[in-house]
């Protein structure tokens, strides 16, 4: 395993710390991630999640991080491990929640499901379930921002697996060419599935080591550190606002738990588990913050608020109904219907 | 004016209407396409919104995804139908499935045009009709028109429509000249046109296949019989009204499909009569199609495979006898 | 035994006797396949013969056809089948192609396996029948069982086949358990199985349609009307003898199809019929599918959008009716 | 345009030069694609030679350099500019001229056409249409050769285009990761179809500067040079059957027609097409052997050879019949039909 020291050399240390209030915002952010994903983790086992669900457990400072750092005219674009970067954008809780158990009051009232948690009105443009293709669709976003003439940036999240795959390549080098505002960040678990993305990558950072083939500078922070990912995001979104063109951030961290519901994730030593949990991302931010003198209290009022969120986004949600089946023959077309035929 | 033509008229028409639109390629731009058809569009719209890109067909359907869904209304490129194949997890997974899987919140309006088809001798991996590729995919509409008039009034209509458009230029008709009216030509997706009358058979026909089917018609007539041509048009929305009008008069259906043989447009066609229509039809229902083969490049063979006008009038005759 | 466990079963049976097959994917062998469809392969084939790949779905698909013409009998997974979209390239305009485009020259005796079909609540990307994505392209064959037996008996004469087959595991399936003979298991590509015999109505059915159309057959019995179903098990070569000779004799044809509407199988089957036999018809082809819309995640409404038993029901009623 | 000048670091100018025999013959495959492509052109404007076809002109150092390095057990993968790549590894120029003609006596018998050269016999494993896929299939055969234990060597031809789609990355990290034995030769001839690479491209050297991504070294090559082709190609081989892995070179040169028939590569600026004409790779390379002492005869007999080999193979060529129109309904499947019922 690559030593986590090395990765100190990230920006962020040099950097002044983010501010009070948004070292708070970010807090309260990535504890109510975690009370989330848990909750979600726990209706699984009672069998009130259907289907899967990939969660980003011992990611949140990544999802916190970018999300402190985007505006509220940014665009994200998620995989479907993409709770915690829908979370980030202030999506309601229970509408996210009611989406994972297939109710009516679901983000997509149920259709989408776990994997595709979407909100355009809070600008979360989408998770998306087939490996690599938001890259190219994240372009898109970013060029018709650039042509409009906002200065809205895109932030486009994905896993270190997705670096293999070609669309990985076609959107980098597209993004380069025509200069986009867009920030693609790699969150590297040093897993895809199953198996370790060092067994099946050339180079030793797969998405890092790969910059300079996009004109790009590697950027390579430690993804469990929130104020290193914030200072990261701040830099990069800022260079993309300013028309500088794009980044390319790897972002070092692990899944606490398996792939999806399914996986048990025992295909990971011992060690290197016990290793990253002891870098767990919240305690350790928390002990920062306490260090730099936030107190106690103001910490266990996060807490207890977010504890209380998701109890309440959990009643709301499973007091949602089922939905109605007339949706399944909707919304295929603007007109509503799914009519093929006249 | 060239079917051919009639593409960069449309578009510079809907270009010109709406600063939204924009339109993205390979070698679209400063080559004005590779099939030419899309000349001078970079000229009077600029480097901004007519644009050349990488050979990256993922990149650019994707872009054009992306950019539809955040207020532009893109026309992406991709050269030869056949490389849909390259990025067909954007088309029909991703764009043909957002909306729905959104409940509605994406709204992707967009159109892909790209030269289908075969006659030109170029071989498997150039000349495929895929058409049904996309039919097959629910979430896309699907055009191809078989004259320079209507690639005016239907690319028009596809630019407009606001949801996702594959547009099948057919490559063996863009040399073909047609009229096409002067000022602003629109038509609406999902109507066919009955091109020829008459109450022995209905033959339907799609793009290139359609004036092979007047050509058969013609030579029928000459023997006494009297067919319907009708020009689907559009495959999706597919406007089974118009066919379904005709066969209850004719009491025959024969499909000429350029593509191959399984799971055509034809198949559905004729699924939805012997469904809905079974006791309208006076005989069998026919289906003309390229036999289940991949294209071969020679010219001698590639006429063989293709369905040619003397398989149509056996097709017709098949139905009748 | 599981008919996820007759895909080892099978695989392991062929790797065994031939040292050529290989087998390749995303997380088959360390992991068994996120199906666990492959548990064991790796432990006793070993690291040569059983490869974890990038997450490269056109570098794994295009391996096995580079190894398919200099000597191998490479088997490959395509984790879902939604993802042959990526990979489509490769599959459809490559391997389907290249015997014929070389005149015979390049054999491609290849299998790509992959998990297929709803029912898992995996929403619009991970629960396409994409079958007859594949049955469009000349050049491939295409496989889909609907027992354990089928599995280990068609997996095993996919690897032998010389031709590239595409072998679709209903994932709905996996859990589902039959007998599956001692010692080798070896069937024949494109012979269908009447898996019930009734004079009233033929109902064709593939993959976990099967034992839904088996229900319906019951429900139906109980209400004295007797149908014949037809597993059709591949849908190239398509065993068009059996299903035309059991319409022959019940003058019904009713399709049960898991994939959208539009170009299903089903449309072509029925094309054949109406075709070839249309005057053996007394009444309306029916065809059942799943709406032509992307599939729900939710399960209810999942479930409300996959054919159901109700709905085959309905449709062998309205055939008749 | 970049100074060619600096092209002159490759190995091959300090290596020693090919022996005699070798150069003699890199010579006269040279003169043959030079002779028989402009045949097939000539053919062409006859309308004898159907459909397109795309000459690699200008580009003839690099087939021959390579091809004079590959051991016959070597497999060839190249692109629809093929005819070089196709000659090279001494297939019939007969068959190949039928074929383009689209005759009962073609490679495969009309049935590929211009962009489809294959002749398995002699390990010319196909020439692909589709851009960059068959680098994902060259990977297959290298496996294969690996897997079965034979020292055969793969080497698969691409243009400058085709390092931005997505098959080129999966392609270059399968073989990276797996140590294949296969070299990738990009042929850099400064265009796609109309558009220049460099308009398009995120690097300067499309193929070389993404070797590192890789985990590879860079190789950049004067393709224009057949002593230098060679020799960075004995070397790329010579790893790859050593069990070294794979190599990724990229060979400047420049096409002196259009893209394809159709085209007549007006888009590009006169100075450049000038300069790339006076670096024609076959007078260069005529003039470095009648430096180093080979005498005009022996120079003139090969061309004259070429010639002659070239007329009669047009001759032969013009002689077969058409296709029977039985062979379209052959061989889709082994058994040597296409039923797909039963
Ligand atoms: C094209 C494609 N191939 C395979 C899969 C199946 N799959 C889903 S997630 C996953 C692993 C992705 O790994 P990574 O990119 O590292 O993201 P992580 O799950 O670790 O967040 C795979 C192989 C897929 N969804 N899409
Ligand atoms: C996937 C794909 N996209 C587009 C094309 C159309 N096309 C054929 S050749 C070509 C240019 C290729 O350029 P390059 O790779 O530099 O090779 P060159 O023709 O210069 O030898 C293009 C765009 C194609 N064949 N395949
Ligand atoms: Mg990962
Ligand atoms: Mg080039």
């Amino acid at each position: 395993m690559k030593e986590l020291a090395d990765l100190a050399t990230s920006a962020s240390h040099e950097a002044a710390p983010p501010p009070r209030d948004v070292r708070l915002r970010i807090y309260a952010r990535m504890v109510e991630m975690r009370d989330f994903e848990k909750r979600a983790h726990d209706l699984f086992l009672q069998g009130l999640v259907k289907g899967t669900s990939h969660l980003g457990l011992g990611q949140e400072a990544i999802a916190a991080g970018f999300g402190a750092a985007m505006a509220p005219g940014d665009y994200t674009f998620a995989t479907y491990r993409g709770h915690n970067h829908t979370l980030a954008r202030g999506v309601a809780m229970a509408a996210v929640m009611a989406e994972l158990m297939g109710r009516a009051g679901g983000l997509m009232a149920g259709k989408g499901g776990s994997m595709h948690l979407t909100t355009v009105g809070k600008r979360m443009m989408g998770s998306y379930a087939i490996v690599g293709a938001h890259l190219t669709i994240a372009n898109g976003a970013a060029w018709s921002a650039k042509l409009r003439g906002t200065k809205d940036v895109v932030v486009c999240f994905f896993g270190d697996g997705a670096t293999n795959i070609g669309a990985f390549h076609e959107a980098l080098n597209l993004a380069a060419v025509w200069s986009l505002p867009v920030v693609f960040c790699c969150e590297n678990n040093r897993y895809m599935e199953y198996t370790p993305i060092s067994h099946v990558t050339a180079v030793e950072h797969p998405a890092a080591d790969r910059a300079a083939a996009y004109g790009l500078s590697p950027v390579l922070v430690d993804g469990n550190d929130a104020d290193a990912t914030y200072a990261v995001a701040v830099a990069a979104i800022a260079r993309a606002r300013a028309g500088e063109g794009p980044s390319l951030v790897e972002a070092e961290t692990y899944r606490h738990g398996g792939h999806s519901r399914a996986d048990p994730g025992k295909y990971r030593p011992e060690e290197e588990l016990q290793a990253w949990l002891s870098r767990d991302p919240i305690p350790r931010y928390r002990q920062r913050l306490v260090e730099s003198g936030v107190d106690a209290s103001t910490l266990e009022e996060i807490e207890l608020s977010s504890a209380r969120a998701v109890d309440e986004a959990t009643q709301e949600a499973m007091a949602s109904p089922p939905p109605d089946l007339f949706v399944v023959e909707r919304d295929v077309w603007a007109d509503g219907g799914s009519s093929w035929r006249r | 004016m060239t079917y051919r033509d009639a593409v960069a008229h449309a578009i510079a028409q809907e270009m010109a209407r709406d600063p939204s639109v924009v339109f993205i390629g390979e070698d679209v731009g400063a080559a004005g396409g590779v099939f030419k058809a899309t000349v001078g569009l970079l000229d009077r719209f600029g480097p901004t919104r007519v644009v050349d890109t990488p050979i990256s067909e993922q990149a650019i359907i994707g872009a054009a995804m992306g950019a539809a869904m955040t207020g532009l209304r893109p026309i992406a490129e991709i050269m030869f139908s056949d490389f849909f194949a390259v990025c067909w997890d954007i088309v029909a997974n991703e764009i043909a499935k957002a909306r729905y899987m959104t409940n509605g919140q994406l709204a992707l309006p967009l159109v892909i045009r790209s030269a289908n088809g075969g006659g030109a001798r170029f071989g498997a991996q150039h000349s495929q009709s895929v058409e049904n590729w996309a039919m097959a995919i629910p979430g896309l509409k699907v055009v191809a028109p078989s004259t320079a008039r209507d690639v005016a009034g239907l690319l028009a209509a596809a630019v407009r429509d606001p949801d996702p458009v594959l547009f099948f230029e057919q490559k063996s008709l863009y040399p073909s000249r047609g009229e096409v009216p002067d000022g602003e030509v629109v038509d609406e997706l999902g109507r066919a046109a009955v091109v020829r009358r008459g109450s022995d058979a209905t033959v339907v026909a799609l793009a290139a296949m359609v004036p092979r089917a007047l050509e058969a018609a013609s030579l029928l007539c000459a023997d006494g019989v009297e067919v319907t041509v009708v020009d689907l048009r559009s495959l999706v929305p597919l406007d089974v009204t118009t066919v379904a009008a005709s066969v209850a008069e004719t009491g025959h259906l024969v499909t000429v499909e350029e593509n191959p043989r399984l799971c055509g447009w034809g198949a559905e066609l004729a699924s939805i009569i012997a469904e809905e229509h079974l006791f309208d039809l006076d005989g069998p229902i026919v289906r003309v199609t390229t036999p289940h083969v991949p294209l071969p490049a020679a010219d001698a063979l590639e006429d063989a495979a293709m369905p040619s006008v003397e398989r149509i009038v056996e097709g017709v005759r098949r139905s009748l006898a």
